[in-house]
């Protein structure tokens, strides 16, 4: 079949409008309408057969996991939507090729318009309810664009954006409808789904499932409550006007509403939602049309009106509602579009909209009046126009219903209200436009619009003409076949005729414009008592609203998001704690099975130390430079204790890292106040702290403790076990490092390296102030570099290289190793920068420190990657003896070079840290030579 | 003997380290700290070597070479701090 | 072995080669010669992982044993779906990123190309690693990078968020250590796979201490993952940042989302005895709240920035979501919404700096300014990445969000997850349509002095755009990857099938 | 023994996140290098606690568990490269915001003040 | 720099042999030693040549040996003098400060003298003076001024100057 | 090992703790900042001194060969010492400590402080 391309043709078309648009105005144009008219010669090919009643489907697996499928389908439904979508559309072309200025980009404005065309094709044509969601949402989106077409003003935009939040909303239960209904039936697929009533209708989450339908429908069809947005999507050009509110987005939920007619309509919840909520719909939208003074917000309202019309008659849950509704949804696409392009025209030719300047229009544009006037008409429901036949056949079927029990009678005595209404509404279009006098305060002379641009205006009136005097050979199979997919089995007789006789119907439409005259004959009361009421803006009414939750969302959000870091990182200790402690409290007791090591007396008063002054650090943390000294202590005693459990080259790497650490916090205290301010800290704030840290305290304490004296059958054994033999080592600790876990290594000095550059980052462009005085006020000492010091700095640095050259050398055997010989050699060097200052020293040393980390991180990386060559994974090591004549037997090993590596990263990174850090402050001092 | 020699030295090491603990707390200048704090990395050394010899051991040495070494440093680092506030400068 | 059975540890490799080698003097001061370096280094990544990717799909979980130790002794390398398809993630990212910052942010202060470099290995480890501690230094390698490639450029906003970063993300690792310990000292291993073959096994006292170890890990990687309540740090973190390393740190949240997943969506999982879904009751409620207060915060964003980092905690809660519905569903739909969110909001963080560059002083705060000289252009990007965030077809978004929705089946679960992930849903589609309109919209005079976007810089977006459509295009075969991803991510691996594999 | 190094363990860790908890960058690093005193400890004892042997192979039976040092001492560097970088951006926080503290805005400041005299 | 214009084996070295000596002390001897030892003492010197200061040099190694018995000697006898001081009560104590005129200006030297006079227990150098003739000594007890400025000058300043010739 | 050894070990340790002992006796109880300099950075080095010596000849015994590792310590301790001494007296200076009241010579501290000659102004 040749539908299948339908959706795909006016895809490929979105992107012609913006290549063409460099041309000429009526090249673009054409060039915009050769795709979609190409697919409405498709749909005509394809035509007689679902004429004929047959169905056709197609699919293709796309994402089958979704249950996603590209599949479509042709039905009478769908035919008779895609002719709408596309006979109107191409009109609306024709129409904007003369509507829009020149100052409007037109390709811009095509190409949305071919979008949503895409869109609304792609919703009516398909065959899996998630494709048909897809398309869905892709018409809020391209309406949106469509509305804000004009995005200069703040009308189109807040229009728009309104717009798009409430049909998106919708679309987002829609989402969740399809979901829903998807799991129920177990498939996507609509030939599936639409046949699974029962199963559907039974199901749990039929209430569900049908609500959030309903509010698919509700939001993009305007139904009440949801209809406020529909007038303000009038900031949009007149031809997208035209197109959505006619045939397209609008009745895209009442499609959806017909579509799943079959699936979701039957039960007594849809008749009183759907038909109350159609009825009330069309009541407000036809009072409410009548009192506007825009002619697109009488149009608008009229559309709401009809809408409600149409859903109403959907939920009427009769076979003959149902046609009803289908023949309504062809008849209303017709006239209205024509009446928006008309009013187009005229506000288009006389420059205002505002029936209360626009007068006596018929001297200026008699052809255009006729036309309006004609549709207008059918939109009133007279005899003879297309308007008439669907809404005798509605006024017919509000009779036939006994749902709402004993008081039935009153939705066909409020069908006939709103039937009057409407012909008053339609009395004034006609009357306060045309007639009533002369034009007042135009700012141009009305006159006929170009010839091209009426051209659509009369193809839709001489249709309303044509349908309400030949109903059955003009749409009659049309309907047919389209109410057939929605009921999805046989139609019941029904006649298509204009004369059925005098009947109770013809009696209603009778009173319907009797009323309507008197009703627009005593308009004045009317408008004074409409204007009793204050007019409510829905615009700024829901503007409101969602500034409102911004403002509370804000609130909200500043509470949360306080900008304490305090108050951050007390939340993540308390998270910490909150996830911890409860399993401990399940725990019976924490002590394990092994035995414990007898208390000592130095461990006794190391452990004083220890706890000593870590509290003397925090007690103290307010006098900087002592808590520094403090935490020196607490580091030298980490240190010892590390020696003392049997693990020296902790103690040796805690040592030298404790001792940069220092000088590092030094260097930094100078530029920082030397005591912390007290003032700040709530007090409830400390003890908050207090109780958290302590907590956290304790758990860690006692996990440590449950840990130490448990037995712990763990991998260690085979570190110990293969060090010698596969690593090439006896120090395991140092064989762990550097073969067995290398790469954690490998990363280790990675973290120094990056760090390093980070800093170097940071340092850069750092603008201190410098203390002219220390702490309490004095001056500075004179000398820079005390002699004495520089001198041993300086006789002391061959005897640091030795010792870093003997802590290398032995680590693979014997504590010690790279990193350590590492921070040997850096401090080495620091004391030279400390005693002899960053101008002597970089006078000497010429190489730059970021050179250092490269080729110590190139030498350890190397090292991994020289295994390739033998075919063996990055970072295995190689060792083995060698024996020289006279030196004897030697162990050489990849180990070695890659610790190396780790020793020149470790000297670049400090050094790079600390020499750039000194460099900041070359500058001279007030000192006490100079007071 | 020897080990009754060792734990009775380490006694001694122990009471001055919690001598100096005390100078170090009391102050009461900060240059008394830093003497305090200088006299326990020493105090630190001893302890470690008797704890060496204690176990028999040799494998503290480094431990107390690195100690004397970087305590020297330390202190160095904390009197310029003092003096001159910029201890790189 | 050749060369290709090197390949798993390739995306370690690469970028750490590269910035080793963007130090040495004769490429370091020349910035061009970096960026071409980079850029080649990139593509070159970008290839690497993409063959990991099919080499995974078709000869199954690769593992590579470091130093030849087999696991659990040595540290291994574990290649699956899931990991493979992070790895070509960050690669891709990576690529935009230095392509877009190759347009000049690059010079704003040193060292910017071997910092991504190293940031990507990182990341790469991070996903690669089948090692609990080599994990943690893995971290610490991303983490020390993301601090210095956060203030590139400089500023005091970007300095304050980066002490808020940095201080609480030190806490971070602190805590990381203490888990690691625990776990250590009751499991006596440290292999992932091992631990999981060990954890069902435990005694009863062991259990609760490796209980509480593991939900201590929880923190850590919730704290990466910016879950509530420790997600405060990253709107100010990534709002402040340079726009190429907020794009960047789009992925890194996910390395946290990635290890909650692979810790307690799996080692702690249904296999692990009586241990097992100890994180589940945890995270239920965060991950619903997460998404709730992200979605507030959304609503609340005052500037384009932050909107989109409240986007990036949204996320974070719904693939929580996806972690504890526990499935192989949930998880397809959790690993094909982490490729979409990473990669829409990376290219909104892009081209936000974009937006920022061309409306002068009010950056990209929803205020009134002149109008962008090439509004058009970026309005185009901007609706198709909000249609994406929002999760709106035809771009990818929808996908996952449908994915996820249908893999709720339990009808507690359903009614609150359902409303929140659509809630948040509709939120960001109010949010960013007032960003939009406000943005490109409400303007007063053009503004002719702004510096214009550089091709490249198009380019960069551009690709991560066009990766969008692709994932519905190609939403078939992409989903598929996914189930299988998720199907090898729950189905675990014992420390003899990692050994199997190693052979 | 173990008793006595874990409660110091505990304690050291309270004192240190108490430190982190507080508002200025410089206490901060201190607390944080207390942190980290503490977490190395922690994870050192992880494997048990040993006396006088070391795990250098000499041919005994009993041996430390070597793979928590080894843990460590990877801890230890990465520690170090992390508080050198906490203290370098707690400087560049005090040079750029004008002020230590985390949030940048603090009231007293008695440098500034000084700066001023 | 002129010292890296000319290439120098050994440029110093009595530094080099007592490095090649510590490498032994601190390693049991076997010959692989030596030669490792030699390679470092030979290489370390190369490294730190740039950042060392031209130094005197003691032309007579056996005084400085003599020297630093007398030196040794110093320090015990004048601890247990301290060990007296320190146990004894405060008030006993008579600090005091005294300025020792010097005549040394050579850095090394100087260093050499100061060290002495603080390692023996009982004075302590504290400052020296901008001109280098004075140094500033804090003695824990003093007797006699003069005595104890002619006792430091005549037990190391001439040494000192003796040995350095300077 | 003989007994003799092991007498003349313990002697030198015990020796050694004692004078360590009082050198931080005196850093505990000397009346000002300067006295108190005295006694541990003298002091201590000689008792660290005697106790490396000890090991020294304990291990020398222990291992059967020739180690004087711990001297290396010793000579270091025994560079470094005073300068950290001078160091520290000149942060003393800078501090103006309170002297014991009856220190002689009390102001040329002042001179020292201000590394002027003790005639100059
Ligand atoms: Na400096
Ligand atoms: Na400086």
């Amino acid at each position: 079949m040749h539908y299948f391309w339908v959706p795909f043709l006016p895809m490929l078309g979105i992107i012609i409008p913006l290549l063409t648009n460099k041309f000429n105005r009526s090249t673009c144009a054409l060039a915009t309408a050769l795709l979609p008219a190409l697919a409405l010669g498709l749909i005509l090919f394809d035509l007689p057969a679902v004429l004929d009643g047959q169905a056709f489907t197609q699919s293709i697996e796309w994402i089958p996991l979704l249950g996603l499928n590209l599949s479509f389908r042709l039905d009478g439904l769908s035919v008779l939507f895609s002719l709408l979508i596309l006979g109107i559309g191409l009109l609306v072309i024709l129409y904007a090729r003369y509507y829009l200025s020149e100052k409007d980009h037109m390709g811009r404005f095509y190409c949305y318009l071919i979008m949503f065309m895409t869109a609304m094709l792609g919703i009516v044509m398909s065959n899996n309810m998630l494709q048909l969601w897809f398309y869905w949402e892709l018409t809020s989106i391209s309406s949106f664009l469509l509305i804000s077409f004009w995005s200069h003003s703040s009308d189109a935009r807040k229009g728009a954006r309104m717009a798009l939040t409430i049909t998106g909303a919708g679309g987002l239960a829609l989402l969740a409808g399809i979901v829903l209904l998807g799991e129920v039936v177990g498939s996507y697929q609509l030939n599936v789904v639409l046949n699974s009533a029962e199963l559907v209708q039974q199901h749990p989450y039929y209430l569900a499932i049908l609500s959030l339908f309903l509010l698919g429908a509700f939001t993009k069809s305007a139904q009440f409550p949801f209809h406020f947005w529909l007038p303000h999507a009038m900031a949009a050009p007149t031809p997208v006007s035209a197109y959505l509110h006619s045939a397209t987005m609008v009745k895209a939920g009442i499609f959806l509403l017909a579509r799943f007619y079959p699936v979701l309509a039957g039960t007594e919840v849809w008749f009183v939602v759907v038909s109350l909520t159609g009825l009330f719909t069309l009541l407000l939208g036809a009072y409410t049309a009548l009192f506007k003074h825009d002619l697109k917000g009488l149009l608008a309202y009229s559309t709401i009106s009809h809408l409600g019309l149409i859903v109403l008659l959907l939920g009427l849950n009769t076979e003959l509602a149902a046609i009803a509704a289908v023949f309504h949804i062809i008849n209303h696409a017709i006239f209205k579009a024509s009446l928006f392009m008309a009013a187009g025209i005229i506000d288009h030719e006389s420059g205002s909209r505002d029936m209360r300047k626009l007068n006596g229009l018929w001297k200026y544009m008699p052809i255009t009046a006729t036309l309006a006037m004609v549709a207008s008409a059918s939109m009133a429901g007279v005899p003879l126009l297309n308007g008439f036949l669907s809404k005798e056949m509605f006024f017919t079927e509000t009779l036939d219903q006994s749902i709402l029990g004993s008081l039935s009678w009153l939705i066909p005595v409020l069908a006939t209200i709103g039937g009057a209404f409407a012909v008053a509404y339609s009395l004034r279009f006609i009357h306060d436009v045309f007639f009533n006098g002369e034009p007042k305060g135009l700012t141009k002379t009305p006159h006929e619009p170009p010839r091209y641009m009426r051209v659509p205006v009369e193809i839709l009136v001489a249709l309303c003409l044509v349908v309400g005097i030949f109903p059955a050979y003009t749409v009659g199979p049309l309907l047919d076949s389209a109410s057939l997919a929605v009921l999805n089995h046989p139609l019941p007789e029904f006649s298509l005729a204009i004369w059925h006789g005098f009947n109770i119907p013809l009696l209603m439409s009778g009173l319907a414009i009797a009323g309507g005259l008197a009703i627009y004959l005593n308009r004045k009361p009317l408008f004074r008592f409409e204007g009793l009421f204050p007019a409510i803006d829905a615009k700024i009414k829901f503007e409101g609203a969602i500034q409102a939750c911004v403002r509370w969302a804000q609130k909200v959000n500043q509470t949360l998001e306080s900008g304490s870091l305090q108050r951050y990182a007390f939340w993540l200790c308390f998270f910490a704690l909150a996830l911890i402690a409860p399993p401990l409290l399940d725990l019976d007791t924490t002590r394990g099975s092994q035995a414990e090591y007898p208390l000592n007396g130095a461990v006794a008063i190391a452990a004083v130390l220890l706890v000593a002054g870590s509290l003397a650090t925090v007690i103290w943390s307010h006098y900087r430079l002592i808590a520094l000294l403090m935490l020196s202590l607490v580091g030298l005693v980490v240190s010892i204790t590390f020696a003392y459990f049997s693990a020296p080259d902790l103690a040796l790497t805690q040592l030298s890292v404790e001792i940069v650490t220092v000088i590092l916090l030094l260097l930094a205290l100078y530029f920082f106040p030397q005591h912390t301010p007290t003032s700040k800290s709530r007090p409830s704030h400390f003890v908050r702290d207090l109780a958290v840290a302590s907590l956290i305290g304790c758990i860690i304490g006692s996990i440590c403790f449950a840990l130490m004296t448990s037995p712990l059958d763990s991998i260690s054994e085979f570190f110990i076990a293969n060090a010698k033999t596969g690593g090439g080592g006896t120090n395991v600790v140092n064989v762990i490092l550097v073969d067995f876990r290398g790469f954690d290594t490998f990363g280790e000095i990675t973290v120094l390296g990056i760090a390093a550059l980070g800093i170097y980052k940071l340092i850069a462009r750092m603008r201190l102030s410098m203390r002219t005085k220390d702490h309490d006020g004095r001056l500075w000492a004179t000398d820079k570099y005390p002699v004495l010091l520089s001198v041993i700095s300086q006789s002391l640095l061959p005897l640091f290289l030795l010792i870093s050259a003997y802590i290398f050398m032995r680590g693979h055997n014997l504590p010690g190793g790279g990193f350590i010989a590492g921070l040997i050699t850096s401090i080495a060097l620091i004391q030279q920068y400390l005693a002899h200052g960053v101008d002597w020293m970089t006078k000497r040393v010429s190489v730059s420190y970021h050179y250092f980390i490269a080729i110590g991180l190139v030498t350890a990386a190397i090292t991994g990657l020289g295994s390739w060559a033998f075919g063996q994974p990055f970072l295995t090591s190689w060792f083995d003896y060698f024996s020289l004549p006279w030196i004897g037997k030697f162990e050489l090993t990849s180990a070695l070079v890659f610790d190396l590596g780790v020793y020149l990263t470790v000297i670049g990174a400090t050094l790079l840290i600390l020499a750039n850090l000194g460099k900041l402050t070359t500058k001279e001092r007030l000192t006490v030579g100079v007071r | 003997m020897l080990s009754y020699a060792t734990l009775f030295a380490s006694g001694l090491i122990c009471i001055a380290l919690a001598l100096n603990a005390w100078r170090l707390i009391v102050g009461p200048t900060t240059p008394d700290r830093i003497i305090a704090v200088d006299t326990m990395y020493i105090n630190s050394i001893a302890l470690i070597i008797l704890l060496g010899l204690y176990q028999g051991t040799t494998s503290y040495y480094e431990s107390a070479l690195l100690i004397a070494l970087l305590g020297f440093v330390s202190t160095a680092a904390f009197c310029k701090y003092l003096l001159r506030g910029d201890i790189i400068e | 072995m050749s060369l290709l059975d090197h390949l798993v540890i390739f995306p370690i490799l690469l970028p750490f080669f590269a910035g080793v080698i963007l130090l040495f003097p004769s490429i370091s001061s020349a910035l061009n010669k970096q960026r071409v370096f980079t850029i080649a280094t990139s593509v070159l990544m970008v290839i690497a992982a993409a063959m990991l990717l099919i080499k995974v799909q078709s000869t199954g979980i690769q593992v590579y044993a470091l130093g030849n130790w087999s696991a659990p002794f040595g540290i291994v390398l574990v290649a699956d779906a899931f990991s493979a398809l992070m790895i070509a993630l960050s690669a891709i990212l990576g690529l935009a990123v230095i392509l877009y910052a190759s347009a000049g942010e690059d010079k704003n202060g040193a060292f910017f190309h071997p910092l991504i470099m190293f940031q990507l290995m990182g990341i790469n480890g991070a996903f690669l690693t089948g090692d609990a501690f080599n994990l943690f230094v893995f971290f610490e390698v991303l983490l020390i990078a993301s601090y210095s490639l956060m203030i590139h450029g400089g500023g005091k906003q970007r300095v304050q968020a980066n002490i808020h970063y940095v201080f609480l993300n030190l806490i971070g690792s602190s805590l990381f250590l203490f888990a690691l310990g625990t776990l250590y000292g009751t499991l006596g291993t440290l292999n992932f796979a091992d631990m999981a073959d060990k954890i069902p096994h435990l005694s009863n006292n062991e259990l609760m201490i490796t209980k509480s170890g593991a939900l201590l890990l929880l923190a850590v990687f919730g704290l990466k993952a910016a879950m509530l309540p420790l997600h405060f740090w990253l709107p100010k973190a990534y709002a402040n940042t340079s726009a190429p390393v907020a794009a960047l740190f789009a992925i890194m949240t996910k390395v946290g989302i990635y290890s909650i997943w692979r810790v307690h969506g799996v080692m702690f999982g249904n296999q692990a005895g009586e241990l097992a879904n100890i994180a589940l009751p945890w995270l239920w409620p965060i991950a619903l709240a997460t998404i709730a207060i992200g979605a507030i915060s959304v609503l609340a964003s005052q500037s384009l920035r932050v909107l989109c980092s409240n986007l990036v905690i949204v996320s974070v809660g719904t693939l929580l979501v996806t972690i504890t519905l526990n499935s192989v569903q949930a998880s397809t739909a959790g690993i094909y919404y982490l490729v979409h969110s990473t990669i829409a909001c990376a290219a909104m963080f892009l081209l936000a700096g974009l937006i920022q560059q061309q409306r002068g002083k009010a950056e990209d705060r929803f205020v009134t300014a002149r109008a962008m000289p090439q509004s058009a252009k970026l309005g185009f990007v901007f609706a198709l990445l909000a249609i994406a965030l929002i999760g709106m077809p035809p771009l990818s978004g929808f996908v996952g969000k449908a994915l996820i929705l249908q893999s709720v089946t339990d009808t507690k679960q359903m009614a609150w997850i359902w409303s929140l992930i659509l809630g948040a849903g509709l939120i960001s589609l109010i949010a960013l349509s007032r960003a939009g309109t406000s943005l490109f919209w409400r303007t007063s005079g053009e503004n002719t002095t702004a510096l214009q976007g550089s091709p490249i810089q198009y380019l960069a977006i551009g690709i991560l755009v066009a990766l969008l459509p692709l994932m519905v295009i190609f939403g078939g075969s992409i989903s598929d990857y996914a189930q299988l991803a998720a199907e090898q991510l729950n189905a675990g691996l014992s420390l003899q099938q990692l050994n199997e594999v190693a052979k | 023994m173990e008793l006595v190094y874990s409660v110091c363990v505990g304690f050291m860790s309270a004192c240190g996140i108490f430190l982190m908890l507080r508002g200025h960058t410089f206490t901060l690093v201190i607390g944080l290098t207390l942190l980290s005193y503490s977490v190395n400890l922690f994870l050192f004892a992880s494997g048990g606690l040993t006396i006088g042997s070391p795990a250098v192979l000499n041919g005994s039976e009993n041996y430390a568990d070597p793979l928590p040092q080894a843990l460590v001492l990877t801890a230890i560097v990465i520690g170090f490269a992390m508080t050198a970088f906490a203290v370098i951006l707690a400087m560049r926080g005090r040079a750029d915001l004008g002020n230590d503290h985390v949030d940048g805005d603090d009231p007293v400041d008695p440098l500034a003040r000084e700066d001023k005299a | 720099m002129s010292k890296k214009s000319k290439f120098v084996w050994f440029p110093t070295p009595y530094h080099s042999l007592l490095l090649w000596l510590v490498w032994q002390i601190l390693h049991e001897f076997s010959r692989g030693h030596m030669v490792l030892g030699a390679v470092f003492a030979i290489v370390i010197p190369w490294i730190v040549a740039p950042l060392s200061e031209k130094e005197p040099v003691a032309k007579n190694p056996l005084k400085v040996l003599l020297y630093l018995l007398r030196l040794v000697q110093d320090i015990i006898v004048s601890n247990f003098e301290v060990a007296k001081r320190v146990l004894q009560s405060n008030r006993h104590l008579k600090p005091a400060f005294i300025a020792v005129p010097i005549t040394i200006s050579e850095p090394l030297p100087l260093t050499i003298f100061t060290s002495s006079v603080s390692l023996t227990p009982g004075t302590c150098s504290v400052e020296l003076s901008d001109d280098k003739q004075w140094l500033y000594v804090h003695v824990l007890h003093l007797e006699d001024e003069q005595k104890l400025i002619a006792q430091i000058k005549q037990r190391y300043e001439a040494p000192i100057k003796e040995i350095f010739q300077c | 090992m003989t007994n003799i050894l092991e007498i003349v070990v313990s002697f030198l340790l015990v020796l050694g703790a004692i004078i360590m002992l009082i050198g931080s006796i005196g850093l505990a109880k000397l009346p000002d900042y300067f006295t108190r300099l005295h006694a541990p950075t003298k002091a201590s080095t000689l008792g660290v001194g005697c106790i490396l010596i000890a090991s020294m000849v304990y291990f020398s015994f222990d291992l059967g060969r020739l180690n004087l590792k711990e001297f290396l310590i010793t000579m270091f301790l025994f560079i470094t010492a005073p300068i950290a001494a001078h160091m520290l007296a000149k942060a003393g200076l800078q501090y103006k400590v309170k002297l014991k009241e009856d220190t002689y010579n009390k102001d040329l501290s002042a001179k020292a402080y201000l590394h002027k000659a003790p005639d100059e102004d």
